[in-house]
């Protein structure tokens, strides 16, 4: 007997049908686990089990629980005016922005005594509510505090109390972790899995990750477009997939293909950082001192010419600001650049002009690299502002050569950047970086915003420039396993410090700080 | 003008309030417009015998105290009460633009400066800069227009701001900043176009407040003076007849109303069809 | 809080000196000579220098300046040169009438505008909503003054259940002088109830989208408790701030409506004195006219910090 | 909601209509609020419009007729050369604090407002005065340098008014006179009360109260006057809204005239209009009668020359250039200016000068003239026009009596310098026969009509709208002030 049971729902928008006839089953206890990309109508399942559907959605199928008692729901019935005791009593969810899903004027303690009021009403104390939080590893006193003063993680923390205090039968977990960084969302993860199975209780696992999925529930779901693609028990999914979506599916959730990155350094160093330091001024009163908050503490290291530097490390921990600050965009409060026989830093004051045109970055998310009200055009001829030596022809040579290492044609520079696809933007980011013919290029997550097939190339075709042109990459990533694939050393950040650093292999096979070793541990990827 | 404003031109017209908000403002900036070339009846006769006269074939709405044509009175007056709103917003946006993207793009003190003039601003409304204004120079159409313009100035530095905060964070920037663009660079070239949508909107809005405002200031007596005519004057002068001729008040009254909201229904339109985040930064200013 | 408290005082007090200053030097400037007009077309010279030495005009600005300034601390604004009364007691005096007419119409502009936007944002795109906010738009394009002349053609003229205008003060009698405010409050409250109600509505539509209302609802409460118990407060936010500009508007609005109802408030103490050239008083008015503004919008800041929990630490205004 | 709408509507309704005047209460409401109330220290007319008779009086005054009457002095005698008056006082006299009156109080007035520090804003009045001496308590004798035709009428008017050394510092803001009302509040900005003075030595007054309510705006005011709230204005301020009154039964609409004549003020000394025929040809083509049409919408009596038409003195010279369009043009043409000129047209706030200006730039472009309208602020006309004469043109009312002296004062704003106008008027100064003064006032309206030192336009109309129950308000004003003591409230 299910305990939750979806019959050839059917959800629609108007023409757009969002979710065709799903049949879904949620045995008592059990985990599930509904996996697909976004705009898969997996949240809107979770809605459906909620009756919390938007008011135009029109609905058909059955639902059927049983908790109490067996009930069946014509899905056409749900809205407002069902009477649907189960919200927040038999069935809890949590949701997945934990910055906006608290509100932010009342204190958590009295967002979960909320709950207990309408549910549990002889639980409503002060006692439960910190033993409530205990049960998800907070302190008793974050009680009294505000949304705004607690970290991501906690947050989610408090909203999975929440959806605990009215004790349900059926958890709902509607991609609980993506917004939070690796360490934090392994954290979570295994939160819910622990209280999951001391409390006996049902969940569904909403995510469009596999690898959260599969660390979690031993049945899988798999959405694509609104349709069930594939399900069965976790083990079959994930060996044996049939379905091509699946396949590709399990294979995104496996370690980035490894392009044959050849490592050839020259022997000096093109990039000297000597204790280099961010610090952000806060200043609560006009006449208090400011209390700096240092964001990047006294980094100093080298880079060769044609090397590539792997810089990782949770979010929050100063790689960006560290790379920043090397690029000229941020000030430093303290220490130096050498750079290719330029200084600048914290004395010498912001980056000469002629050190720009040595230096070029390529960002994380293709679609905010681009001025969406440029042509192509002029957005990759901006960088030979710094080139004025340069004639016309010599500048459309550059621009032309850029566009065709990058493997597209100069036919498309015309149009504006929503016309291309993020692999292909991202292809002209690295254009536009090359443009200059740089010594040295920062890469911020170049492949963390792309789909896994396309990371393959981006890296590939990485490599290909670095052999041509013998350019150093400053690579930051989060993601461990492209790291690896792609640096000669690496360098881990925690709290603005740089806490290790050496040949890729030896601080990943032979971690010695903290971080790395969380860092490690907290990966999700299918192994195998 | 960018296309996503167009954009939100066309498929705005399904929208209906929008539809009737840009139809009506468009029928009356023509009306207005058409009184520089041509009005029915000149608007500096004076024919007391014919005063008051109802409307007919001739006078369709009428002749107001003095005799002349209503008609013709509304379409100057239109004309004045639009000046004045469209040359006020372009003061507000000619310096509070570019100051709100300088404060946006250097930060520090200078922002802090801009922030701190912005507030000050604030704490003048239009009617008392007008005071102010007509204390020292005398009341006239010109001086409600830079008292409604100087109020505008941190509304649009404020509108201006936000934008390019939001902008300022984005990606591209620092690839311009990369690109060795100076901070008026990036500010021309990629800040400017992409919250023009915004200031778009944020100007319809303050037009329709500088007509409002000029109604107000013109009737007592800060703002537009006779021989000229605006539709605020218009209101002022039939005041005293409203018992025994109403519709000498009722005509310029409407045509405010009109105005005002035809402004406002295409703004709202507008802003509903522009990026939400973006909006927000502008949200604050629905009433200026 | 305290700390916060004391920055904003500062910046108050910094306003109000640069706003004085700007007043003051602005107006010194002015031409015309207050002495002549108050003894009129046909007065002789000694009769004039003799008026001016009593005025102290005779003095330089910058000590006049400091004169003033001494003045504002200590309330002693010194003698209205045309009406020949202390400034402080003649401003004290139209502020018994500018001050519950601002205040009554910002109270009933909130009591009207909020629930209406509440009740809009409640029935979104229903006829109910869409009624109102068309009442809405047209509250926000009527101009003030012609409303009041509606209202008074229909009430005090036509029905004669308010006075027309005027005003008795609030010691003579209490009861006739809420009465003479009834229309004047009406015909400033009613256009900002309008602006209020549309603002509350599109802040709480706009919150009615946030997660936290899906959470509450997730919760198990119901789509109206959600909005009243987690949204409304939440929408508030900007609606406060909103009010806080809507008070210079209202204050300016006092100004007009004085007008129409023939009230003696600030506004026509500083016409009246504008046209006597008496810009001992104008000066002072205007001042006070900007400090309300200035003082209000500094409330409604601490306010804000009150209200909302995140701003209890914010780092500079 | 929409039920306890209605509720509150009625209960507004039932407790709070509004109040119905006392008996003996009249409510008067005027355009300008006086700036303080002591008539012996400003010019403003607002002043003498709340105290004049009503809460002081002079050693004459004048009645509604603009005839000389007692006051203060019950009696006087004129010396045979005209250089020596002799007064007998009214006895049993207090002032409202109190303090007595006698001849003292007279010598402390007179002289005080004829001292170099005075701040009288008619000083004129008194310049001539020699010696002011007290021969006994209830007589005083004044001395002049020479004989004055108009003294005892200038006695009569709201600058000459009597006060005590004891109050005369606090008149302005505690005003304390002889009159048969007592001075009770002045809310600023709102109204002056007034009480019957119980004390009076004289006739009594019928009124108990009397309130003065400034309303400036002619809309808000007609709207008082139609919900019942004020009894009348002696001088309502919007002609066009009289018509409404005329046809309402409550009311009493009373057209009489004022001593303002309004004239298109002329700068005689500035290019073009320092040319006769310029002026002449701007004569030609004044039509006064449009101008009172569509300026005061009917109300008002053209005229021909500085002189109001209501006295026995009065010459119509209306025709003196009469409207000839083509005329005007050849005299133009003649003067040079066959194409027309411009010239500039300040207008001081009253509607007669604003409206009155479009109307008249409306008339003059017909002969090429074309006027910019310049709007200014009274305390701007003072300096701009009348002090530094910076100005073509001007339209203003001048409202005092017997005014036509000015313009033997060449420094004066119009800048008219003619000797023999000059000796007209210094004739008339020193004259006492009535027949002779007649001649020579008639003499010298001529001159000024012929010579087109201004243009004339008309009498300003004084429009009384009062309560149809009262009686006794003064239909015209003779002189500035508001005389109360004859009001009274039908059975």
């Amino acid at each position: 007997m299910s305990l939750a049971k979806l019959e050839q729902l059917t959800v629609r928008f108007g023409d757009r049908e969002v979710l065709s006839r799903l049949d879904l089953e949620i045995q008592p206890g059990a985990q599930v686990g509904l996996v697909g990309e976004s705009g898969s109508g997996k949240s809107l399942t979770a809605l459906t089990l909620m009756n919390l559907l938007p008011e135009r959605a029109e609905v058909s199928g059955e639902i059927g629980f049983s908790f109490d008692q067996r009930t069946k729901i014509d899905a056409a019935q749900l809205g407002e005016d069902l009477n649907f005791p189960y919200r927040g009593a038999q069935i809890g969810m949590v949701f997945q922005e934990p910055m906006t899903a608290l509100n932010p004027l009342m204190r958590t303690g009295d967002q979960i005594g909320e709950v207990l009021a309408l549910h549990r009403p002889e639980n409503n104390t002060k006692a439960h509510i910190e033993a409530l939080l205990a049960e998800v590893d907070l302190p008793a006193h974050m009680r009294t505090r505000y949304p705004h003063e607690l970290s991501g993680g906690q947050r989610q923390r408090v909203g999975l109390a929440m959806a605990l205090a009215g004790e349900p039968a059926l958890l709902i977990a509607d991609e609980p972790t993506s917004a939070l960084d690796m360490i934090t969302q392994r954290g979570v993860i295994d939160l819910i899995k622990r209280i999951a199975r001391e409390r006996k209780m049902a969940l569904l696992f909403i995510s469009h990750d596999l690898g959260a999925v599969a660390a979690l529930c031993d049945q899988i779901y798999v959405l694509e477009k609104g349709k069930l693609v594939e399900h069965g028990p976790s083990q079959a999914i994930l060996q044996s997939p049939q379905q091509a979506y699946t396949k590709r599916l399990v294979a995104a959730a496996k370690p980035t293909p490894r392009p044959a990155f050849t490592r050839t350094k020259s022997a000096t160093p093109l990039l000297q950082v000597n204790g280099l330091t961010r610090q952000f001024r806060q200043r609560r009163w006009l006449w208090q001192r400011p209390s700096p908050v240092t964001a990047v503490d006294a980094a100093t290291f080298e880079l060769h010419a044609g090397e590539t530097l792997g810089l990782v490390g949770p979010s929050g921990c100063g790689k960006t600001s560290l790379s920043r600050m090397i690029a000229g965009l941020d000030p430093a409060q303290a220490g130096e650049v050498h750079f290719d026989g330029h200084r600048f830093g914290h004395k010498q004051g912001s980056m000469p002009r002629a050190a720009r045109r040595e230096i070029s970055m390529v960002f994380q998310d293709p679609f905010g690299s681009f001025d969406p009200r440029m042509r192509m055009r002029d957005a990759l001829f901006e960088p030979l502002h710094l080139m004025p030596e340069l004639s016309a022809e010599q500048r459309q040579e550059r621009v032309t050569e850029a566009i065709e290492r990058v493997g597209l044609s100069t036919d498309m520079l015309g149009r504006y950047p929503h016309a291309f696809s993020g692999g292909q933007r991202q292809r002209l980011a690295i254009a536009r970086a090359m443009v200059l013919k740089p010594k040295l290029m920062i890469l911020d997550e170049p492949v963390s915003a792309l789909d896994v097939s396309i990371r393959g190339d981006v890296l590939a075709l990485l490599h290909d420039l670095q052999e041509k042109f013998g350019m150093a990459y400053l690579f930051i990533s989060h993601d461990l396993d492209v790291v690896r694939t792609v640096t000669d050393r690496v360098m881990v950040m925690n709290h603005g410090q740089i806490v290790e650093r050496g040949k890729v292999d030896d601080v990943f096979d032979r971690p010695q700080a903290e971080i790395t070793k969380k860092l490690l541990d907290a990966r999700l990827t299918i192994l195998g | 003008m960018s296309t996503r404003l167009l954009k939100a031109f066309s498929s705005n017209f399904a929208h209906p309030s929008f539809a009737i908000g840009f139809c009506v403002s468009l029928i009356l900036v023509a009306f207005a417009l058409l009184s520089l070339v041509w009005t029915p009846h000149a608007t500096d006769i004076v024919n007391v015998a014919n005063r008051f006269a109802a409307p007919s074939g001739n006078h369709w709405f009428g002749t107001d105290f003095f005799g002349r044509d209503i008609l013709s009175m509304l379409m100057a007056g239109a004309l004045t009460s639009l000046r004045v709103a469209v040359l006020a917003v372009a003061i507000g946006m000619v310096i509070g633009v570019p100051l709100g993207l300088l404060a946006a793009g250097h930060g520090g003190w200078l922002e802090r400066l801009i922030l701190r003039f912005n507030d000050f601003v604030f704490a003048f409304p239009a009617i008392i800069t007008a005071i102010i204004i007509t204390t020292l120079f005398g009341p006239s159409a010109i001086n409600a227009m830079i008292a409604i313009g100087i109020f505008n100035i941190p509304v649009f530095a404020r509108v201006a701001r936000g934008g390019a905060l939001s902008i300022w964070t984005l990606d591209y920037v620092d690839a311009a900043r990369l690109s060795g663009l100076r901070v008026w660079q990036i500010s021309v070239r990629h800040v400017l176009p992409n919250i023009l949508s915004l200031l778009i909107v944020q100007a319809t809005i303050q037009l329709s407040l500088g007509i409002l405002a000029e109604a107000g200031l013109s009737y007592i007596g800060l703002g537009t003076q006779p021989p000229e005519t605006s539709l605020g004057l218009m209101l002022k002068e039939a005041q005293s007849f409203f018992l025994a001729y109403p519709m000498q008040a009722i005509w310029p009254g409407v045509t405010i109303i009109a105005f005002v909201m035809g402004l406002n229904l295409m703004g709202d339109g507008l802003r509903d069809q522009m990026d939400p985040k973006l909006s927000k930064a502008g949200g604050m200013n629905v009433t200026g | 809080m305290v700390g916060y408290l004391i920055q904003r005082l500062l910046g108050v007090a910094l306003t109000l000196l640069v706003a004085a200053a700007l007043i003051f030097f602005l107006l010194d400037v002015l031409p015309g000579d207050p002495a002549r007009f108050m003894l009129g077309i046909n007065a002789s010279d000694e009769s004039l220098a003799a008026l001016r030495q009593q005025l102290g005009l005779d003095q330089p600005a910058i000590i006049r300046f400091g004169q003033w300034l001494t003045g504002l601390m200590t309330g002693d604004l010194g003698m209205s040169a045309s009406q020949r009364a202390p400034i402080a007691e003649l401003i004290l005096d139209r502020m018994q009438l500018s001050l519950p007419l601002a205040f009554g119409a910002l109270i009933l502009s909130t009591l009207i505008g909020l629930p209406l936007g509440i009740f809009a944002a409640q029935h979104q795109g229903k006829p109910g909503d869409a009624g109102l906010m068309g009442l809405a738009q047209i509250g926000i394009a009527i101009p003030n003054f012609w409303f009041a002349m509606l209202l008074v053609v229909v009430f005090a003229v036509t029905l004669k259940w308010l006075p027309p205008g005027g005003f008795v003060p609030w010691a003579e009698n209490p009861s006739a002088a809420f009465r003479a405010l009834i229309l004047p409050t009406i015909a400033l409250a009613l256009p900002q109830a309008a602006i209020l109600a549309r603002v509350m509505r599109t802040s709480l539509v706009d919150v009615a989208r946030q997660d936290f209302i899906r959470t509450a609802r997730a919760k198990g409460l119901s789509k109206s408790q959600a909005l009243w118990r987690h949204g409304v407060r939440n929408a508030l936010l900007p609606v406060l701030t909103i009010m806080g500009l809507q008070f210079a508007f209202l204050i300016a609005g006092t100004i007009i409506v004085e007008n129409v109802f023939y009230l003696p408030g600030l506004g026509r103490l500083t016409f009246t004195a504008i046209s006597a050239r008496d810009l001992f008083v104008v000066r002072s008015a205007l001042l006070v006219l900007v400090g309300l503004v200035v003082i209000i919008m500094f409330l409604v800041d601490l306010l804000y910090a009150l209200v909302d929990p995140r701003l209890k630490k914010r780092a500079t205004p | 909601m929409k039920n306890s709408a209605l509720h509150l509507a009625g209960l507004m309704a039932a407790t709070l209509f509004s109040s119905t005047a006392l008996a003996d209460e009249l409510r008067l409401g005027l355009v300008l609020e006086p700036p303080h109330l002591d008539p012996t220290a400003g010019a403003a007319a607002a002043i003498d419009e709340v105290v004049y008779a009503n809460l002081f009086e002079g050693l004459t005054r004048i009645d509604q007729n603009g005839a000389v009457r007692a006051s203060l002095a019950t009696d006087w005698a004129i010396s045979d050369d005209g250089t020596r008056y002799e007064f007998t006082l009214k006895e049993g006299v207090t002032f409202h604090d109190g303090t007595s009156f006698d001849a003292e109080d007279v010598k402390f007035s007179l002289d005080r407002a004829r001292a170099e520090d005075s701040v009288n804003a008619q000083k004129g009045i008194f310049a001539p005065i020699t010696k002011v001496e007290v021969l006994a308590p209830n007589k005083i004798a004044i001395e002049i340098a020479n004989p004055q035709g108009n003294f005892l009428f200038n006695l009569g008017r709201g600058d000459a008014v009597i006060v005590a050394p004891e109050s005369a510092e606090t008149n302005q803001t505690n005003p304390v006179g002889t009159g048969p009302f007592t001075f009770v509040d002045w809310q600023q900005g709102s109204k002056v009360i007034l009480e019957k003075n119980p004390d009076y030595v004289g006739d009594d007054v019928y009124l108990d109260r009397a309130i003065f309510t400034f309303i400036s705006d002619p809309n808000a005011a007609q709207n008082a006057m139609l919900a019942g709230e004020l009894d009348g204005f002696a001088n309502f301020p919007a002609p066009e809204t009289l018509e409404i009154f005329e046809a309402d039964p409550r009311f009493n609409v009373v057209v009489g005239s004022t001593e303002g004549e309004t004239i298109l003020a002329t700068n005689n000394k500035a290019e073009p209009f320092n040319d006769l025929r310029v002026r002449q040809a701007i004569a030609h083509v004044i039509d006064r009668q449009a101008i009172i049409d569509g300026a005061m919408f009917g109300y008002g009596t053209p005229i021909g020359t500085h002189f109001a038409p209501h006295h026995p003195y009065y010459v119509d010279l209306l025709d003196t250039y009469p409207r000839d369009i083509e005329r005007a043009k050849a005299l133009l043409a003649e003067a040079g200016y066959a194409d027309g000129f411009k010239a500039t047209l300040k207008l001081p706030p009253p509607t007669y000068a604003r409206r009155g200006g479009q109307i008249l730039a409306a008339q003059l472009r017909e002969i090429g003239i074309d006027l910019e309208l310049i709007n200014v602020e009274w305390a701007q006309w003072l300096e701009d026009v009348f002090t530094n004469k910076d100005y073509d043109l001007t339209i203003v009312s001048h409202v005092e009596p017997f005014d036509i002296g000015i313009y033997a004062n060449p420094d004066y704003y119009f800048q008219y310098d003619n000797k023999a106008f000059q000796d007209l008027i210094a004739t008339l100064n020193v004259v006492t026969d009535d027949a002779e003064r007649e001649k020579l006032a008639q003499d010298a309206q001529r001159l000024l009509s012929e010579d087109a030192v201004n243009g004339y336009l008309f009498q300003l109309a004084k429009t009384g709208v009062w309560d149809a129950r009262l009686s006794g308000m003064w239909p015209n004003s003779p002189v500035e002030g508001n005389d109360l003591t004859q009001v009274k409230w039908a059975e």
